[in-house]
Protein backbone atom coordinates (compact mmCIF):
# COMPACT_ATOMS: atom_id res chain seq x y z
CA UNK A 1 0.00 0.00 0.00
CA UNK A 2 0.81 3.83 -1.07
CA UNK A 3 -0.33 5.14 1.56
CA UNK A 4 2.03 7.28 4.30
CA UNK A 5 3.07 10.00 5.77
CA UNK A 6 5.43 12.76 4.03
CA UNK A 7 7.75 15.11 6.05
CA UNK A 8 8.69 16.77 2.66
CA UNK A 9 7.15 19.00 0.79
CA UNK A 10 4.25 17.80 -1.90
CA UNK A 11 3.23 18.40 -5.37
CA UNK A 12 -0.12 17.17 -5.38
CA UNK A 13 -1.65 16.95 -8.85
CA UNK A 14 2.24 15.83 -9.80
CA UNK A 15 2.10 13.50 -7.23
CA UNK A 16 -0.76 11.71 -8.01
CA UNK A 17 -0.08 11.86 -11.75
CA UNK A 18 2.88 10.11 -11.44
CA UNK A 19 1.28 7.35 -9.13
CA UNK A 20 -1.25 6.69 -11.63
CA UNK A 21 1.54 6.85 -14.42
CA UNK A 22 3.28 4.18 -12.24
CA UNK A 23 0.30 1.77 -10.62
CA UNK A 24 -2.52 1.91 -13.12
CA UNK A 25 -2.79 0.84 -16.74
CA UNK A 26 -4.50 2.98 -19.46
CA UNK A 27 -7.74 2.22 -20.67
CA UNK A 28 -8.40 -0.04 -17.14
CA UNK A 29 -9.74 2.21 -14.90
CA UNK A 30 -12.84 4.65 -15.68
CA UNK A 31 -13.15 6.83 -12.83
CA UNK A 32 -10.35 9.08 -10.56
CA UNK A 33 -11.52 11.30 -7.53
CA UNK A 34 -9.43 13.03 -5.84
CA UNK A 35 -9.50 15.73 -2.97
CA UNK A 36 -6.44 17.80 -1.83
CA UNK A 37 -6.23 19.76 1.85
CA UNK A 38 -4.24 22.97 1.24
CA UNK A 39 -3.08 25.20 4.25
CA UNK A 40 -4.71 28.74 4.19
CA UNK A 41 -3.32 31.55 5.63
CA UNK A 42 -5.69 32.26 7.76
CA UNK A 43 -8.37 30.44 9.58
CA UNK A 44 -10.59 31.71 12.66
CA UNK A 45 -7.02 33.43 13.45
CA UNK A 46 -5.34 35.84 10.84
CA UNK A 47 -1.73 35.93 9.00
CA UNK A 48 -0.83 32.56 9.73
CA UNK A 49 2.78 32.26 8.69
CA UNK A 50 3.77 28.24 9.54
CA UNK A 51 1.53 25.35 10.48
CA UNK A 52 3.43 22.39 12.52
CA UNK A 53 1.50 19.01 12.20
CA UNK A 54 2.67 16.31 15.06
CA UNK A 55 1.65 13.19 14.85
CA UNK A 56 2.20 9.87 16.79
CA UNK A 57 4.02 7.64 14.19
CA UNK A 58 3.47 4.73 15.02
CA UNK A 59 -0.31 4.81 14.97
CA UNK A 60 -0.46 7.39 12.02
CA UNK A 61 1.46 4.67 10.23
CA UNK A 62 -0.80 1.90 11.18
CA UNK A 63 -4.18 3.81 10.47
CA UNK A 64 -3.61 5.02 7.01
CA UNK A 65 -2.98 1.83 6.34
CA UNK A 66 -5.93 0.66 7.96
CA UNK A 67 -8.48 3.64 6.21
CA UNK A 68 -7.11 2.23 2.87
CA UNK A 69 -7.69 -1.03 3.89
CA UNK A 70 -11.13 -0.49 5.01
CA UNK A 71 -11.56 1.79 2.08
CA UNK A 72 -10.76 -1.34 -0.36
CA UNK A 73 -13.15 -3.55 1.29
CA UNK A 74 -16.21 -0.76 0.79
CA UNK A 75 -15.69 -0.13 -2.38
CA UNK A 76 -14.55 -1.77 -5.43
CA UNK A 77 -11.13 0.49 -5.69
CA UNK A 78 -8.68 -0.68 -8.23
CA UNK A 79 -5.98 1.70 -6.23
CA UNK A 80 -6.10 4.14 -3.46
CA UNK A 81 -3.54 6.83 -2.28
CA UNK A 82 -3.56 8.46 0.89
CA UNK A 83 -0.32 11.00 1.81
CA UNK A 84 -0.53 13.14 4.43
CA UNK A 85 2.21 15.56 5.30
CA UNK A 86 4.08 16.13 9.24
CA UNK A 87 6.25 18.77 10.58
CA UNK A 88 6.53 22.40 9.16
CA UNK A 89 3.84 23.63 6.97
CA UNK A 90 3.33 26.78 5.17
CA UNK A 91 0.48 28.41 3.31
CA UNK A 92 -0.33 27.18 -0.30
CA UNK A 93 1.62 23.98 0.84
CA UNK A 94 -0.40 20.43 0.15
CA UNK A 95 -1.37 18.94 4.13
CA UNK A 96 -3.30 15.89 2.64
CA UNK A 97 -4.40 13.72 -0.68
CA UNK A 98 -6.88 11.11 -1.01
CA UNK A 99 -7.05 9.75 -4.78
CA UNK A 100 -8.98 6.99 -6.09
CA UNK A 101 -9.05 4.91 -8.81
CA UNK A 102 -12.05 2.42 -10.00
CA UNK A 103 -13.87 1.22 -12.86
CA UNK A 104 -17.00 3.38 -12.23
CA UNK A 105 -17.47 6.69 -10.62
CA UNK A 106 -19.77 6.12 -7.77
CA UNK A 107 -16.79 4.03 -6.27
CA UNK A 108 -14.15 6.35 -6.40
CA UNK A 109 -16.15 9.65 -5.43
CA UNK A 110 -17.93 7.83 -2.29
CA UNK A 111 -14.55 6.39 -1.32
CA UNK A 112 -12.58 9.76 -1.70
CA UNK A 113 -15.25 11.15 0.52
CA UNK A 114 -15.82 8.62 2.98
CA UNK A 115 -11.47 8.93 3.29
CA UNK A 116 -11.52 12.13 4.51
CA UNK A 117 -14.21 12.51 6.28
CA UNK A 118 -12.83 9.23 8.61
CA UNK A 119 -8.80 11.10 8.44
CA UNK A 120 -10.40 14.10 9.78
CA UNK A 121 -12.41 12.64 12.75
CA UNK A 122 -9.76 9.47 13.39
CA UNK A 123 -6.05 10.12 12.41
CA UNK A 124 -3.82 10.92 15.44
CA UNK A 125 -2.91 14.63 13.77
CA UNK A 126 -2.66 17.52 15.03
CA UNK A 127 -2.17 21.24 14.24
CA UNK A 128 -0.52 23.80 15.45
CA UNK A 129 -0.83 27.56 14.21
CA UNK A 130 1.83 30.23 13.96
CA UNK A 131 1.11 33.92 13.56
CA UNK A 132 2.83 37.12 14.76
CA UNK A 133 0.88 36.85 18.16
CA UNK A 134 2.45 33.32 18.84
CA UNK A 135 1.52 29.63 18.47
CA UNK A 136 -2.18 28.42 18.34
CA UNK A 137 -2.98 24.47 18.73
CA UNK A 138 -6.01 23.89 16.78
CA UNK A 139 -9.04 22.52 19.21
CA UNK A 140 -10.91 20.53 17.14
CA UNK A 141 -12.16 20.24 13.67
CA UNK A 142 -15.08 22.15 13.02
CA UNK A 143 -18.60 20.17 12.30
CA UNK A 144 -17.78 17.46 9.21
CA UNK A 145 -20.48 18.83 6.99
CA UNK A 146 -19.42 22.49 6.55
CA UNK A 147 -15.22 22.70 7.59
CA UNK A 148 -12.09 22.39 5.63
CA UNK B 1 8.84 -5.18 31.41
CA UNK B 2 6.81 -1.75 31.90
CA UNK B 3 4.05 0.66 30.37
CA UNK B 4 4.81 3.36 28.50
CA UNK B 5 3.11 6.22 28.36
CA UNK B 6 2.65 9.09 25.87
CA UNK B 7 1.30 12.56 25.81
CA UNK B 8 0.79 14.47 22.14
CA UNK B 9 0.37 17.73 21.39
CA UNK B 10 -1.38 20.47 23.47
CA UNK B 11 -1.81 18.12 25.64
CA UNK B 12 2.39 17.36 26.08
CA UNK B 13 2.33 20.81 26.18
CA UNK B 14 -0.01 20.56 29.50
CA UNK B 15 1.45 18.15 31.44
CA UNK B 16 4.80 18.49 30.70
CA UNK B 17 5.89 15.22 29.64
CA UNK B 18 6.32 13.42 26.54
CA UNK B 19 6.93 10.09 28.15
CA UNK B 20 6.53 8.81 31.56
CA UNK B 21 7.41 4.80 32.21
CA UNK B 22 5.24 3.04 34.77
CA UNK B 23 5.83 -0.02 36.39
CA UNK B 24 2.60 -1.09 36.43
CA UNK B 25 -1.11 -0.27 35.15
CA UNK B 26 -4.72 -1.58 35.97
CA UNK B 27 -6.25 0.47 33.54
CA UNK B 28 -5.96 3.60 31.17
CA UNK B 29 -7.08 5.78 33.31
CA UNK B 30 -4.96 4.47 36.59
CA UNK B 31 -2.07 5.27 33.64
CA UNK B 32 -3.21 8.57 33.17
CA UNK B 33 -3.40 9.16 37.50
CA UNK B 34 -0.11 7.53 37.73
CA UNK B 35 1.73 9.65 34.91
CA UNK B 36 0.31 12.93 35.35
CA UNK B 37 0.74 12.87 39.32
CA UNK B 38 -3.53 12.75 39.53
CA UNK B 39 -4.01 15.78 37.46
CA UNK B 40 -7.35 16.48 36.47
CA UNK B 41 -8.71 14.82 32.99
CA UNK B 42 -9.82 17.40 30.63
CA UNK B 43 -13.42 16.00 29.14
CA UNK B 44 -11.63 16.25 25.77
CA UNK B 45 -9.11 13.65 26.35
CA UNK B 46 -8.90 10.96 23.90
CA UNK B 47 -6.97 7.37 24.64
CA UNK B 48 -5.35 5.06 22.48
CA UNK B 49 -3.87 1.29 23.52
CA UNK B 50 -1.43 -0.38 21.53
CA UNK B 51 -2.22 2.28 18.92
CA UNK B 52 -5.92 1.65 19.21
CA UNK B 53 -8.43 3.72 20.30
CA UNK B 54 -9.47 2.47 24.26
CA UNK B 55 -11.37 3.67 26.87
CA UNK B 56 -10.09 4.61 30.13
CA UNK B 57 -12.08 1.57 32.08
CA UNK B 58 -9.58 0.07 29.39
CA UNK B 59 -7.51 -2.93 30.80
CA UNK B 60 -3.93 -2.19 30.44
CA UNK B 61 -1.06 -4.68 30.83
CA UNK B 62 2.60 -5.13 30.83
CA UNK B 63 4.30 -4.05 27.78
CA UNK B 64 1.59 -2.02 26.68
CA UNK B 65 2.10 1.57 24.84
CA UNK B 66 -0.93 3.72 26.31
CA UNK B 67 -0.79 7.31 24.53
CA UNK B 68 -3.41 10.57 25.78
CA UNK B 69 -3.87 12.99 23.22
CA UNK B 70 -6.39 16.26 22.43
CA UNK B 71 -9.23 15.70 19.67
CA UNK B 72 -7.37 15.03 16.59
CA UNK B 73 -7.25 18.19 13.84
CA UNK B 74 -5.27 16.56 10.31
CA UNK B 75 -6.70 16.75 7.25
CA UNK C 1 -15.76 31.01 -16.78
CA UNK C 2 -13.41 28.42 -18.36
CA UNK C 3 -15.26 25.53 -18.34
CA UNK C 4 -15.63 24.52 -21.75
CA UNK C 5 -15.22 21.36 -24.16
CA UNK C 6 -11.93 20.19 -25.97
CA UNK C 7 -11.48 18.89 -29.43
CA UNK C 8 -7.72 18.12 -28.24
CA UNK C 9 -6.23 15.47 -26.03
CA UNK C 10 -6.01 16.64 -22.20
CA UNK C 11 -3.74 15.83 -19.85
CA UNK C 12 -5.91 16.23 -16.63
CA UNK C 13 -4.04 16.54 -13.65
CA UNK C 14 -1.77 18.98 -15.06
CA UNK C 15 -4.65 20.36 -16.75
CA UNK C 16 -5.75 21.21 -13.09
CA UNK C 17 -2.53 21.99 -11.78
CA UNK C 18 -2.14 24.55 -14.43
CA UNK C 19 -5.86 26.20 -13.99
CA UNK C 20 -5.10 26.13 -10.22
CA UNK C 21 -1.92 27.94 -10.59
CA UNK C 22 -2.99 30.56 -12.82
CA UNK C 23 -6.07 31.70 -11.24
CA UNK C 24 -5.96 30.63 -7.46
CA UNK C 25 -3.70 32.04 -5.20
CA UNK C 26 -1.77 30.42 -2.29
CA UNK C 27 -3.43 30.31 1.07
CA UNK C 28 -6.69 31.21 0.05
CA UNK C 29 -8.39 27.79 -0.83
CA UNK C 30 -8.45 25.39 1.66
CA UNK C 31 -10.07 22.05 -0.23
CA UNK C 32 -9.75 21.02 -3.81
CA UNK C 33 -11.64 18.30 -5.43
CA UNK C 34 -11.75 16.68 -8.90
CA UNK C 35 -13.23 13.91 -10.28
CA UNK C 36 -11.82 12.54 -13.83
CA UNK C 37 -13.51 10.20 -16.40
CA UNK C 38 -11.44 8.27 -18.13
CA UNK C 39 -11.95 6.10 -21.71
CA UNK C 40 -11.92 2.21 -20.86
CA UNK C 41 -10.79 -0.71 -23.49
CA UNK C 42 -13.99 -2.18 -22.42
CA UNK C 43 -17.15 -1.84 -21.36
CA UNK C 44 -20.65 -4.06 -22.15
CA UNK C 45 -18.20 -4.76 -25.32
CA UNK C 46 -14.67 -5.71 -25.56
CA UNK C 47 -12.05 -4.22 -27.28
CA UNK C 48 -12.51 -0.78 -27.78
CA UNK C 49 -10.46 0.71 -30.07
CA UNK C 50 -11.79 4.05 -29.94
CA UNK C 51 -14.92 6.36 -28.61
CA UNK C 52 -16.44 8.92 -30.97
CA UNK C 53 -18.05 11.99 -29.03
CA UNK C 54 -20.38 13.72 -30.22
CA UNK C 55 -22.73 16.77 -28.89
CA UNK C 56 -24.93 19.09 -30.03
CA UNK C 57 -22.51 22.15 -30.06
CA UNK C 58 -24.50 25.39 -29.54
CA UNK C 59 -26.54 23.70 -26.42
CA UNK C 60 -23.10 21.80 -24.67
CA UNK C 61 -21.43 25.55 -24.84
CA UNK C 62 -24.55 27.22 -23.03
CA UNK C 63 -24.83 23.85 -20.48
CA UNK C 64 -21.75 23.73 -19.70
CA UNK C 65 -21.58 27.19 -18.78
CA UNK C 66 -25.43 26.84 -17.21
CA UNK C 67 -23.82 23.74 -14.74
CA UNK C 68 -21.12 26.07 -13.42
CA UNK C 69 -22.96 28.24 -12.52
CA UNK C 70 -25.92 26.76 -10.71
CA UNK C 71 -22.85 24.44 -8.67
CA UNK C 72 -21.37 28.20 -8.06
CA UNK C 73 -25.12 29.43 -6.36
CA UNK C 74 -25.52 26.15 -4.23
CA UNK C 75 -22.19 25.99 -2.99
CA UNK C 76 -19.49 28.38 -1.84
CA UNK C 77 -16.68 27.48 -4.25
CA UNK C 78 -14.00 30.03 -5.16
CA UNK C 79 -13.60 28.11 -8.50
CA UNK C 80 -15.08 25.39 -10.88
CA UNK C 81 -13.68 23.60 -13.98
CA UNK C 82 -15.54 21.48 -16.18
CA UNK C 83 -13.57 20.27 -19.53
CA UNK C 84 -15.46 17.73 -21.48
CA UNK C 85 -13.97 15.71 -24.77
CA UNK C 86 -15.32 15.60 -27.77
CA UNK C 87 -14.39 14.15 -31.21
CA UNK C 88 -12.14 11.03 -31.16
CA UNK C 89 -10.77 9.37 -28.07
CA UNK C 90 -8.85 6.34 -26.81
CA UNK C 91 -8.25 4.23 -24.08
CA UNK C 92 -6.83 5.89 -21.32
CA UNK C 93 -7.74 9.43 -22.55
CA UNK C 94 -9.67 11.66 -20.33
CA UNK C 95 -13.34 12.22 -21.28
CA UNK C 96 -13.83 14.72 -19.01
CA UNK C 97 -12.65 16.52 -15.79
CA UNK C 98 -14.24 18.18 -12.84
CA UNK C 99 -12.10 20.51 -10.49
CA UNK C 100 -13.75 22.55 -7.22
CA UNK C 101 -12.06 24.60 -5.53
CA UNK C 102 -13.16 26.38 -1.83
CA UNK C 103 -12.43 27.30 1.60
CA UNK C 104 -13.80 24.45 3.26
CA UNK C 105 -14.10 20.94 2.52
CA UNK C 106 -17.90 20.13 1.95
CA UNK C 107 -18.30 22.87 -0.79
CA UNK C 108 -15.71 21.35 -2.80
CA UNK C 109 -16.59 17.65 -2.79
CA UNK C 110 -20.56 18.06 -2.76
CA UNK C 111 -20.55 20.40 -5.87
CA UNK C 112 -17.34 18.00 -7.87
CA UNK C 113 -19.80 14.69 -6.67
CA UNK C 114 -23.37 17.05 -8.52
CA UNK C 115 -21.94 18.24 -11.50
CA UNK C 116 -20.47 14.66 -12.52
CA UNK C 117 -24.07 13.24 -11.94
CA UNK C 118 -25.49 16.53 -13.68
CA UNK C 119 -23.43 15.90 -16.47
CA UNK C 120 -24.09 12.43 -17.09
CA UNK C 121 -27.97 12.90 -17.12
CA UNK C 122 -28.59 15.75 -18.96
CA UNK C 123 -25.15 17.53 -21.01
CA UNK C 124 -26.13 16.78 -24.55
CA UNK C 125 -23.45 14.31 -25.29
CA UNK C 126 -22.85 11.16 -26.99
CA UNK C 127 -20.38 8.14 -26.96
CA UNK C 128 -20.17 5.77 -30.23
CA UNK C 129 -17.64 3.12 -29.10
CA UNK C 130 -15.61 1.16 -32.22
CA UNK C 131 -14.01 -2.49 -31.70
CA UNK C 132 -13.36 -5.12 -33.94
CA UNK C 133 -17.26 -6.08 -34.67
CA UNK C 134 -17.83 -2.35 -35.87
CA UNK C 135 -19.21 1.12 -34.83
CA UNK C 136 -21.93 1.12 -31.68
CA UNK C 137 -23.93 3.95 -30.16
CA UNK C 138 -24.13 4.15 -26.09
CA UNK C 139 -27.85 3.46 -26.05
CA UNK C 140 -27.84 4.86 -22.12
CA UNK C 141 -26.08 5.86 -18.97
CA UNK C 142 -26.48 3.32 -16.70
CA UNK C 143 -28.27 3.76 -12.91
CA UNK C 144 -26.06 6.82 -11.36
CA UNK C 145 -25.35 5.24 -8.56
CA UNK C 146 -23.42 2.50 -10.10
CA UNK C 147 -22.01 3.13 -13.41
CA UNK C 148 -18.81 4.97 -14.92
CA UNK D 1 -38.03 32.78 -41.51
CA UNK D 2 -38.13 29.47 -40.66
CA UNK D 3 -37.78 26.37 -38.45
CA UNK D 4 -34.42 24.22 -37.99
CA UNK D 5 -34.68 20.79 -36.87
CA UNK D 6 -31.77 18.81 -36.56
CA UNK D 7 -31.58 14.97 -35.37
CA UNK D 8 -28.04 13.95 -33.11
CA UNK D 9 -26.36 10.79 -32.53
CA UNK D 10 -27.68 7.47 -33.31
CA UNK D 11 -31.28 8.71 -34.20
CA UNK D 12 -29.30 11.28 -37.11
CA UNK D 13 -28.38 7.41 -38.47
CA UNK D 14 -32.03 6.34 -38.07
CA UNK D 15 -33.56 9.05 -39.40
CA UNK D 16 -30.91 9.80 -41.98
CA UNK D 17 -31.15 13.60 -42.09
CA UNK D 18 -29.32 15.71 -39.64
CA UNK D 19 -30.78 18.87 -39.96
CA UNK D 20 -34.23 19.72 -41.80
CA UNK D 21 -35.96 23.05 -41.89
CA UNK D 22 -39.50 23.66 -42.13
CA UNK D 23 -41.71 26.71 -42.80
CA UNK D 24 -43.93 25.98 -40.14
CA UNK D 25 -44.80 23.70 -37.24
CA UNK D 26 -47.25 23.69 -34.29
CA UNK D 27 -45.18 22.05 -31.32
CA UNK D 28 -42.22 20.14 -31.30
CA UNK D 29 -44.30 17.09 -32.05
CA UNK D 30 -45.25 18.50 -34.71
CA UNK D 31 -42.07 19.37 -35.77
CA UNK D 32 -40.73 15.80 -35.98
CA UNK D 33 -43.72 14.50 -38.10
CA UNK D 34 -43.11 17.02 -40.32
CA UNK D 35 -39.26 16.75 -40.27
CA UNK D 36 -39.24 12.63 -40.43
CA UNK D 37 -42.27 11.90 -42.71
CA UNK D 38 -44.43 10.48 -40.09
CA UNK D 39 -41.83 7.94 -38.24
CA UNK D 40 -42.46 6.58 -35.53
CA UNK D 41 -41.03 7.90 -32.31
CA UNK D 42 -39.33 6.17 -29.92
CA UNK D 43 -40.15 6.42 -26.42
CA UNK D 44 -36.53 7.69 -24.88
CA UNK D 45 -36.36 10.28 -27.41
CA UNK D 46 -35.32 13.76 -25.94
CA UNK D 47 -36.52 17.41 -27.24
CA UNK D 48 -34.55 20.46 -27.08
CA UNK D 49 -36.16 24.06 -28.16
CA UNK D 50 -33.25 27.08 -28.87
CA UNK D 51 -30.75 24.58 -26.74
CA UNK D 52 -33.06 24.31 -23.40
CA UNK D 53 -35.07 21.02 -22.93
CA UNK D 54 -38.81 20.74 -23.89
CA UNK D 55 -41.48 18.57 -24.34
CA UNK D 56 -43.09 17.02 -27.28
CA UNK D 57 -46.18 19.63 -26.80
CA UNK D 58 -44.28 22.48 -26.07
CA UNK D 59 -45.23 25.20 -28.25
CA UNK D 60 -42.86 26.00 -31.27
CA UNK D 61 -42.02 29.51 -32.85
CA UNK D 62 -40.94 30.61 -36.65
CA UNK D 63 -37.18 30.85 -36.00
CA UNK D 64 -36.84 28.18 -33.55
CA UNK D 65 -34.19 25.63 -33.28
CA UNK D 66 -35.74 22.44 -32.38
CA UNK D 67 -33.50 19.29 -32.09
CA UNK D 68 -34.40 15.69 -31.29
CA UNK D 69 -31.82 13.50 -29.95
CA UNK D 70 -31.79 9.93 -27.73
CA UNK D 71 -30.37 9.60 -24.38
CA UNK D 72 -27.52 11.41 -22.99
CA UNK D 73 -24.23 9.34 -22.87
CA UNK D 74 -21.52 11.99 -21.93
CA UNK D 75 -19.58 12.04 -18.46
Amino acid sequence: MASRVSEQHIDPWQLIAEHQAAHRQNGQFGAAASFIGTMRDFSERQNLSKMTLEHYPAMTGQYLEKLEQEAREQWPLQDCLIVHRVGDIYPGDAIVIIACWSAHRRAALDACNWLIEELKYRAPFWKQEFNPEGAHWVEENTNGHSSN
Amino acid sequence: MSIQVKFFASLREKIGKAEVELATASNAGDAWAQATDNAPRPDNVLVAINLDYAKFDSVVKDGDEVAFFPPVTGG
